[in-house]
């Protein structure tokens, strides 16, 4: 059973143990290369639960590039599950499962991308998918805006400056990735952006309630209902 | 003897993956409670080095909702239906569990008596039980905590007071902190801790009630493989639910079943005890779909 | 302020292991009871993947040889002296707590009221501390169990007897399995359960309590480093016992003070209440020996 | 401190955390070769706790050999922990606590050596320590027997034989270590023996009372009270 389809509301996720092809760090993060296996690479904006080796729970990751017969995933070490995933190495593997979630709505006029941290991660496959659009991205330090190689055009600044300073009037059809109050100023300076959220995940796929965000009054699973939401009132 | 594999409560939703849940004996609900509940704030999920703590709060849509929407099409999957009651008095349960009387498609009742992410009931565990069997005749399993100095006695009187079956065990209390702040990861603070770490707890909850009870025991606890199914059988429970598993490997029903099929291991004593419509032939499984 | 490191009882010898003793802030004994127990039956020890069950079951040489011989030698060391009581009854408490009153090296006595290993007294924890509250001027701290659904209650309940403070927790019933034989790996079946899957259940209990009740808690369950003392004195713990991390490492009060001394981590809000003999300023030490 | 002395009952114990030098197979056995750090190999029938990686609990194990700057130890794969320990390769390193315990008394006139399976761990270095005395190890099969190759001079026997079958009817001072039938069976026909038993352990060093043996109608700590003992009645 190398690989498993898991129908989710229709759609297909599965489930196979992939090798490590590489393990690059660029500034602070990591860029993991994995093998496909028979996993789809879905629509840019979707996830993969990926094993962290030692510990309970998978961890829920943005498919930042899909090389030919690759999935290649942008990693920050915070805790022990980014760590562990951090560490990996050619010859290791780990079970993957996606892709889930709904990814970012490519249906757009003119689209600008807008990324703070490791929210860049599924910039370079989302700006591969709708031909390299305009891209603002934001870093803590020079350092980590090292890993902005990974897309090569885009306007970068560094704190104090803020992504959101290099919003234009009228921003377009905004796709952002990035940490909360980053989301929240995009928001509020660009109605009707599509906007990638994150939660502690368990499952990723709609099992355990854990990931619920404040959707119109109600919780919502953010794996299933997102991560990508338009407008979040 | 077929060892029946279920889910835990709470840790599969049918309707988001419906190919997992076809692969069980059986498809428990999350806990359902006479109104809907939005649940606890976020964050609900945390880890630790050994298991994982939830903090969801029993996130329902209530009876109504779940009796009009839900079922019908859980039904649909022709899965037998364990559906989890909760609540936070004696009335409560009786009043989901009357509900459910009348639902052809219900196998059976699951009275979660022990979620560690609610206010609990005033009631005793017996009294919820007693007020669950005086409205149901359908088969009635009560789920106990390990939280308990003597968890036989609790399985005593819930077998007296009219439960078919007991569910063991549910998550026990537990806190983590956020390494940065050392502040409660969860938003509620404390939470249900689940996953390999409560293995242990659990073995011996369903080695203490095997003994003390004649009714079947589902077991559950840290399962990830087929040996700790078969630990669980040897002392004494008759089928096997998996949680925290399903999170990180969907597919955990149908590689276990697998595992169990190969292993030429012996299985301890399998319990003589028969969980609740596994045995079609004694028990004639009704089938007609409730919508 | 000063974080005091202990050791949990049962987990060091102070007679065989003199230098580990004297690294720490206080050095607790093995539980006492009256009478001198064998314990129970090898095999005590089994380890499971997050943690270590035993079934020692109190082997100790009674109150008699214990004040005979034990504690002079011990008081050589110069370290502030717990002592741990338990029986199987009221009396038993109160008859090894009255004995102790007259040893000026015991520091403080601690009552442990759940033991998993032994049949329990049938008195309730409130009425066994009451009972040594009777008959003693020393400081008692009533150590409590884990497997409970409200722990805060009994730290009410205890406080209100009498107690001067808390440790928590002991270990929770668990049980392992032989691999081969799917028998209990233990001697007497089921066993106590520590180590770092204990952690975020006692995290949980210390959190409770500390928001019940007004004396001082010594945490315990799970420690391995200093991250995990800090973590404990974030929800309101005064002072830290070390229990199964001693096994694998008997230097870690060092290894551990070293950590805390140079660890720039704020610490929470330390806690106000102070543990027992910590506080030379206020409570001025007796010291004199026994012998 | 990367070496610290534990007093157990006036003799020193220390800890340190040492290097992996190799990790040699021998049948279905391992031989582990640690570098010796400033630990004492101490006595022969001693023991060391050795951290099983990934595992809550040490392990006892009987120091087999002792060559200069190492201790070796001989290994069976049997759970966990010894899983654990027999995949250890160089450039790994594990802590280990020693030497523990009460070794063989090698004050003997006419030593005869008796091991079975993997305890023969103890003879090679109790071998030199002793002038090499005749020895007999009995094995489960011939795989098993292929370590008899560390006591190039025993005799050994093979399951159905039982090494006690080859005991002389006066076997002089035998000095044993092997699984508890083998033990029993010892001791029935050589009185006075010397016998190191096995338990499971968590500390080693007296603290946990887990390790307990009845010995003249109490349990005493095999640990410290043992794991050698003369003629347990
Ligand atoms: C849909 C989705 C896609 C993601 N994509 C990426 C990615 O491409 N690259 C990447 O590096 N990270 C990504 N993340 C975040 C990543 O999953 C978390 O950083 C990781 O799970 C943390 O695990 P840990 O054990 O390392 O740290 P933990 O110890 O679990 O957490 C460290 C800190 O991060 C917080 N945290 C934990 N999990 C999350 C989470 N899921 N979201 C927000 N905060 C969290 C904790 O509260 C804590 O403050 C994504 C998250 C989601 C939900
Ligand atoms: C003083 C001493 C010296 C030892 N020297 C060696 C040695 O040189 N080489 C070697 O390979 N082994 C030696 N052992 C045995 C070794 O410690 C155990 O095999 C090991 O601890 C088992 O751990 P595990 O996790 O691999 O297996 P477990 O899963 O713990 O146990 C597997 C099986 O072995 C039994 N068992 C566990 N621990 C022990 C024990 N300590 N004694 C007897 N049976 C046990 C269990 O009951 C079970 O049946 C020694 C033991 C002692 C007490
Ligand atoms: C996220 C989550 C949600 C749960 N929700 C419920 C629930 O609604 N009702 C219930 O009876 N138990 C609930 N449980 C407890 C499980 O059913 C099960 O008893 C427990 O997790 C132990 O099994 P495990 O270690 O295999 O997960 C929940 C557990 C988790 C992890
Ligand atoms: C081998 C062993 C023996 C113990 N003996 C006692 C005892 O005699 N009295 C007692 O109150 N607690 C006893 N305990 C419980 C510990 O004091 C402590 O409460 C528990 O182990 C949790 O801490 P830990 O996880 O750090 O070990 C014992 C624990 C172990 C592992
Ligand atoms: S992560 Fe489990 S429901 Fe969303
Ligand atoms: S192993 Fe702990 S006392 Fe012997």
């Amino acid at each position: 059973m190398p690989c498993d389809t898991v129908s989710l509301g229709g759609r297909e996720a599965r489930r196979e143990r992939l090798d490590v092809l590489g393990a690059e760090q660029i500034g602070p993060y990591t860029l993991l290369r994995l093998e496909r296996g028979e996993l789809e690479p879905g629509v840019p904006g979707q996830f993969f639960m990926l094993e962290a080796p030692g510990r309970p729970l998978p961890r829920p990751m943005s498919l930042c590039q899909a090389p030919p017969g690759g999935l290649t995933f942008l990693l920050e070490p915070v805790g022990p599950g980014t760590r562990s995933l951090c560490s990996l190495r050619p010859g290791d593997a780990i079970h993957v499962l996606g892709p889930l979630g709904n990814g970012f709505d490519l249906d757009v006029q003119s689209p600008l991308l807008v990324g703070g941290g490791v929210g860049i991660a599924p910039l370079p496959y989302l700006a591969e998918a709708l031909g390299d659009p305009p891209a603002l991205l934001g870093f803590r330090s020079d350092r980590h805006a090292e890993v902005a190689c990974l897309l090569p055009d885009a306007e970068v600044v560094v704190e104090p400056r803020l992504v959101t300073d290099l919003l234009p009037d009228d921003p377009g059809d905004v796709l952002a990735c990035g940490p909360e109050p980053m989301l929240e100023a995009v928001r509020r300076r660009a109605s009707g952006a599509q906007l990638a959220w994150e939660a502690p995940m368990a499952c990723g796929y709609g099992a355990c309630y854990g990931c619920v965000v404040e959707v119109g009054g109600r919780y919502r699973r953010l794996c299933i209902d997102g991560p990508v939401l338009r407008d979040v009132a | 003897m077929r060892i029946p594999l279920l889910n835990a409560s709470g840790c599969l939703d049918a309707l988001t993956a419906p190919t997992v849940a076809s692969q069980l004996d059986a498809f428990v609900t999350k806990t359902v409670t006479p109104l809907p509940r939005e649940g606890n704030p976020p964050p609900r999920i945390a880890e630790s080095d050994a298991g994982m703590l939830n903090s969801i709060g029993l996130q329902n849509p209530g009876i109504d909702a779940f009796v009009h929407d839900t079922l019908p099409r859980i039904a649909e999957l022709a899965v037998p239906i364990w559906v989890s009651v909760g609540g936070f008095a004696a009335s409560d349960y009786s009043e989901v569990c009357e509900r459910l009387d009348d639902e052809p498609s219900v196998d059976v009742v699951e009275l979660n008596l022990s979620c560690p992410n609610v206010e609990e009931a005033a009631e005793s565990v017996t009294e919820l039980v007693a007020a669950a069997r005086a409205v149901t005749t359908k088969p009635l399993y009560a789920k106990l905590s390990p939280a308990t100095w003597d968890v036989a006695e609790s399985a005593r009187a819930v077998e007296a007071a009219g439960a078919d079956g007991l569910s063991l065990v549910n998550t026990i209390r537990g806190l983590t902190l956020d390494a940065g702040t050392r502040r409660p990861s969860l938003g509620r603070g404390v939470g249900g801790y689940s996953g390999p770490a409560l293995r242990p707890i659990a073995l011996a909850c369903v080695h203490a009630c095997a003994e003390a009870v004649a009714v079947p025991i589902v077991g559950m606890g840290g399962v990830t493989s087929a040996d700790h199914v078969l630990d669980l059988v040897a002392v004494g429970a008759s089928g096997v639910a998996l949680g925290t598993i399903l999170f990180s490997d969907p597919w955990a029903p149908r590689r276990i079943r697998a595992e169990l099929d190969g292993s030429t291991t012996a299985t301890g004593v399998p319990s003589e005890r028969r969980i609740h419509d596994f045995v079609p032939e004694t028990t004639p499984r009704r089938r007609s779909s409730a919508k």
